[in-house]
């Protein structure tokens, strides 16, 4: 079988297929497990600078082909968190702490105090008020809270960006500016259900981001169009589900990529999609290097 | 897959903060499994069937005062029949446990005595006044209840009541009830963890499997999916008993 | 049968669903065969000031939830297209001419030149170079060729927007001091396909668009936020295919409803839609003003 | 619903300008029906089947000569099989057109055969050396060969061949071949116009029903999805051999 072990975003991984921030990373145990069941890393739920309860119910909603979520970034705050970071680390596999702040300060102030095998610059939640997309939508705020969190730590850190802008592109050069390890490739997309019996926003928040199949062709073409104009390594995210997926992911440029949403389907996604892609890889006689980015090469078959 | 409309058909009143909600369709839950309910505006939260087709609700705070508010023709919406309810196994059954837990109990006896079990029960409640089903379990079979306070039945915790069972007499013991009551049960009949099966309760936010927040140290178990019902005996070693996690993830006590 | 008839974005409408622009509008006798099959008024194929051949194939590609298109805006020129307007309006339903160009003035001259009972801009395809949202991604750009089609011409004009921005509720804003008659939400979703076995973008342009029940989330979402702020009507348009999906969309907000890819299953979506909506409206004695915008509304149930 | 590679198998020249391409996968097509053949870098193409792995090609710009310039070996990309194919009725047949459009008719006319049916065959080609397929019609029964050059068989136009035969010995016609030569037909032979399927030729972008480059004046119908088989009676009083439209969808002169 092919090796799958790849150098990528300033970390060495036995696979490329982690876990996505938010899901199932609550607790060292469910990273753990995540790690046992074959993520190559994994990535923890977001976490700020006070604890939150998150938005009321209804927190998901399945749709056609995904699902909306507006979970309202619950964590127990990083003073709360530490434990579960150094319990996932007992699994051997990277574990990257997700955090999330308002201001450049905040996030470096947490970053100095988590330690973690690399940091996740949560800039792309669509669904917290004065959170995630609502600072990372500025190519000035990306770059200046990707710069602050780099001065603040020295593992790698990597930017996850929001698809709900004109210009995904941008915001990739600003946090690569900014010192950037890795972008992160995409955030859920502003979306929302209403019940159409009352008339009533199902979510709690009203408004939430939609993940899973639905947004996969979103999710290579912002991989597509980031690989082809930066230079650091994309983790690609957004509606991988099996090995094909994570094919067409790495193909349009994801140096490694996150499942989140297919967790739905259990533990199980991730020896899946690593088989698949080792059974691909063997039967192309190709590494996986060679696949990176394929789809943007001038020549191809 | 979204929230499927219920009209309320009844309400009734179980004991003082106890309600039971008939609602107007059977989405053929077994006992043990839950309903995401949408108290639209509010909240959803879960809860347990105590019948095809009913509800019971103990009223602790802000969403289930609201549905305490609704009343027959009002309407919720609902995400369900979810997880994995209780499995029926052997003849003897013991169903135990208390106060609220009481409810998905009382569904899966009356579900084992039609397939031909032999059912007994012994439930404990806080008081005469608190109790609830009295009716539904005497039905079933022997029926021994505890109050804390001694004001019916036997005086003291549902553990002094193991004294009058044998429980090597039941091929199988479910229960239900508050946390440390389950596990005051569980740890002192640690030898018949194998065949107790176990309807447990974290904080649920996605019910989906996804969020991480019912996970249960220290092996990742999503109650939401792969519980609630749990073999007692994978609970032993576990957080249950010991701590819980609250809606923002970080460890509390134990309710109850 | 309670009424479906609606005044809206300054048209009287039979009915509020309405074929979307692209879908079976190159030739006048398609847009009177959606009329007869019970639409309440059909959008054109965009046309601009000169013949265009588009994008060469696959122009699409079927993906989970929805379809991926880049069909690059062929057109005849509005030189060579009044023909096929008047032989639509022969159906009696309202004929909405869906236009393009790249500054404001083509705008104008194709809105001068061109006899239509309303203009659509479409200032949101995401997939032809200096064109759609390549203009209808800036604020000021979308005013003024919108004031400059105002003055070009007497009957309403509708402007169509990106949901790939930031902030599409700055767009409608921009539309509205423009003096749009009503805004149409959404366009595709930009997004792109690759081929796993090749490394091939599947699509000949690339990029293309997403659109189908996929996006129908992000779509609701915007017609919510359109609505809840702008004072002109709100038109929906993104993965409508059923009579649920119309009265979601109306709920949200929309005075109207446009329905593109369901027409896959054929012309016979119309009626489907229709009907439900009429029975939904008879079983909750509502009327279709009363269901506009219910979401919104302060009081629910 | 992606679009499926395939291995061309096998080129085989039929005539200076076409081309049999064997793909690795019997999509199982129905005669008629067509497929979406990407050639990967430069377009999409519809192409009828010529078999039940087969297409004929005839090189007539730029994805027919890149198709051309691909061996066996290489690949493509794969959507179908696509719209409504020939159905077969009654006991005698007739298959008629010409060039590339026979392709469709081989293939037809071998399936019918094998069941039981009665064919003849009238073809008509430029000059003797664009001739294809006259072995696969010959084994089919009797076949009349028609060439504008008179190089082989009768000289003049397919429809000269329509007065050897009397159609209503068949009860049922199949057409395919450039669109003039059909429309000759087809306006020659009204009467029998119920009982004439017309495999047609259009431009297609979406293959899908959707994008409207298709569609037939002056009922709207998609040849796309609705044929490209239609029944001649339908296009009697059609845009057919008068006038198609192109990639812009301007209208312009017929082919062939
Ligand atoms: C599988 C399962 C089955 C349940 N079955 C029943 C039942 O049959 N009858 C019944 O009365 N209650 C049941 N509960 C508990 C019930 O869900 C909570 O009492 C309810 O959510 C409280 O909401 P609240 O807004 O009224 O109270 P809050 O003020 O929100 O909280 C009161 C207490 O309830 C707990 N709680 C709140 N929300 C949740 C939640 N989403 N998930 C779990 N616990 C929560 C809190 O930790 C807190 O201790 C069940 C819980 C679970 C997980
Ligand atoms: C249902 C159907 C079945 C067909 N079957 C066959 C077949 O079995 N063998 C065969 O050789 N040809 C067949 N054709 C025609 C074939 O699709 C065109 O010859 C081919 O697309 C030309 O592409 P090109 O790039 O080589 O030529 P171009 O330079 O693009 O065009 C040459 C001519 O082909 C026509 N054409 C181009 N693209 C298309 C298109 N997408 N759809 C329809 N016409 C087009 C143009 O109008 C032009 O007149 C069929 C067409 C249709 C619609
Ligand atoms: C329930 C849920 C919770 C999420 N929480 C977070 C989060 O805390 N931080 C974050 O950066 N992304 C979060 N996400 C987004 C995912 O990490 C991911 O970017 C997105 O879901 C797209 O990937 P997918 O389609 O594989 O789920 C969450 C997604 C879901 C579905
Ligand atoms: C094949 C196709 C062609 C389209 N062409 C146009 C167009 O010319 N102009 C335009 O404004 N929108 C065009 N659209 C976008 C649709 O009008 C619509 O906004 C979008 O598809 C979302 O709606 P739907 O999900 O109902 O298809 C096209 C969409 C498709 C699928
Ligand atoms: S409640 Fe979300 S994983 Fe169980
Ligand atoms: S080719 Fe698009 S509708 Fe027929």
């Amino acid at each position: 079988m092919p090796s799958l072990s790849i150098y990528a975003g300033g970390l060495q991984l036995n696979n490329p297929i982690l876990l996505a921030a938010g899901i199932l990373g609550t607790t060292g145990a469910s990273l753990c497990r995540a790690a046992r069941s074959g993520a190559g890393g994994v990535v923890t739920k977001s976490v700020g600078s006070l604890p939150r309860e998150g938005h009321p119910g209804p927190t998901i909603v399945h749709v056609e082909g995904g699902l909306l979520n507006a979970m309202g970034l619950p964590n127990p705050s990083y003073k709360d968190f530490q434990d579960e970071i150094d319990a996932a680390r007992a699994s051997g596999v990277p574990v990257i702490a997700s955090i999330f702040g308002s201001f450049a300060a905040e996030f470096a102030q947490i970053a100095r105090s988590l330690k973690a095998d690399a940091f996740e610059l949560n800039l792309s939640c669509p669904h917290a008020e004065k959170y995630g997309s609502e600072l990372g939508r500025y190519p000035d705020l990306v770059e200046s809270v990707t710069g602050a969190v780099k001065a603040a730590s020295n593992v790698p850190v990597w930017v996850k960006l929001t698809p709900n802008t004109a210009d995904i592109v941008e915001l990739g050069l600003a946090a690569q500016r900014g010192g950037a390890d890795a972008i992160v490739a995409i955030n859920t997309l502003k979306a929302m259900a209403i019940d159409i019996e009352t008339g009533y926003p199902i979510l709690g928040n009203r408004f939430g981001g939609l993940s899973g199949p639905a947004i996969k062709p979103v999710a290579v073409r912002c991989v597509y169009e980031l690989a082809g104009r930066l230079e650091i390594p994309v983790i690609g995210v957004g509606g991988v589900s099996t090995w094909e997926d994570a094919v067409e992911m790495i193909m349009a440029g994801a140096s490694a990529v996150q499942v989140g949403t297919a967790l739905l389907r259990g533990y199980g996604v991730f020896e899946e999609i690593t088989t698949g892609l080792s059974r691909y890889l063997e039967r192309k006689s190709m590494t996986l290097e060679e696949l990176c980015g394929l789809a943007g090469k001038e020549k191809l078959q | 897959m979204r929230p499927i409309n219920s009209v309320i058909q009844e309400v009734r009143s179980e004991a003082p903060l106890i309600r039971t909600f008939r609602l107007d369709r059977n989405l053929d839950p077994a006992p043990g499994q839950y309903v995401m309910v949408w108290i639209r505006g509010v909240d959803e939260v879960p809860m347990s069937f105590s019948g095809p087709d009913t509800i019971t609700v103990q009223s602790v705070g802000e969403a289930s005062a609201a549905l305490f508010a609704l009343g027959a023709g009002r309407t919720v919406g609902l995400r369900g029949p979810l997880g994995n309810g209780f499995v029926l196994r052997g003849k003897r059954i013991l169903l135990t446990g208390g106060g609220v837990g009481t409810a998905p109990l009382a569904f899966l006896g009356e579900q084992a005595k039609r397939a031909g079990y032999e059912v007994a029960s012994l439930l404990g409640f806080r008081s005469r006044g608190d109790l609830i089903f009295r009716d539904r379990f005497e039905a079933l079979g022997d029926t021994i209840i505890t109050t804390d306070d001694g004001s019916l039945g036997i005086h003291g915790r549902v553990s002094s009541g193991l004294k009058e069972l044998n429980l090597y007499d039941y091929d199988q013991i479910y229960l239900c009830g508050p946390e440390m009551m389950m596990w005051d049960i569980i740890s002192r009949t640690r030898e018949h963890a194998e065949k107790t099966q176990a309807c447990i309760n974290r904080y649920f936010k996605c019910a989906a499997g996804v969020c991480g927040s019912c996970c249960l140290d220290p092996d990742g178990l999503r109650v939401c999916v792969e519980g609630p019902v749990i073999m007692a005996d994978r609970l032993l070693d576990s957080e249950f008993g010991r701590y819980r996690r609250g809606p923002t993830g970080s460890k509390g006590p134990c309710r109850g």
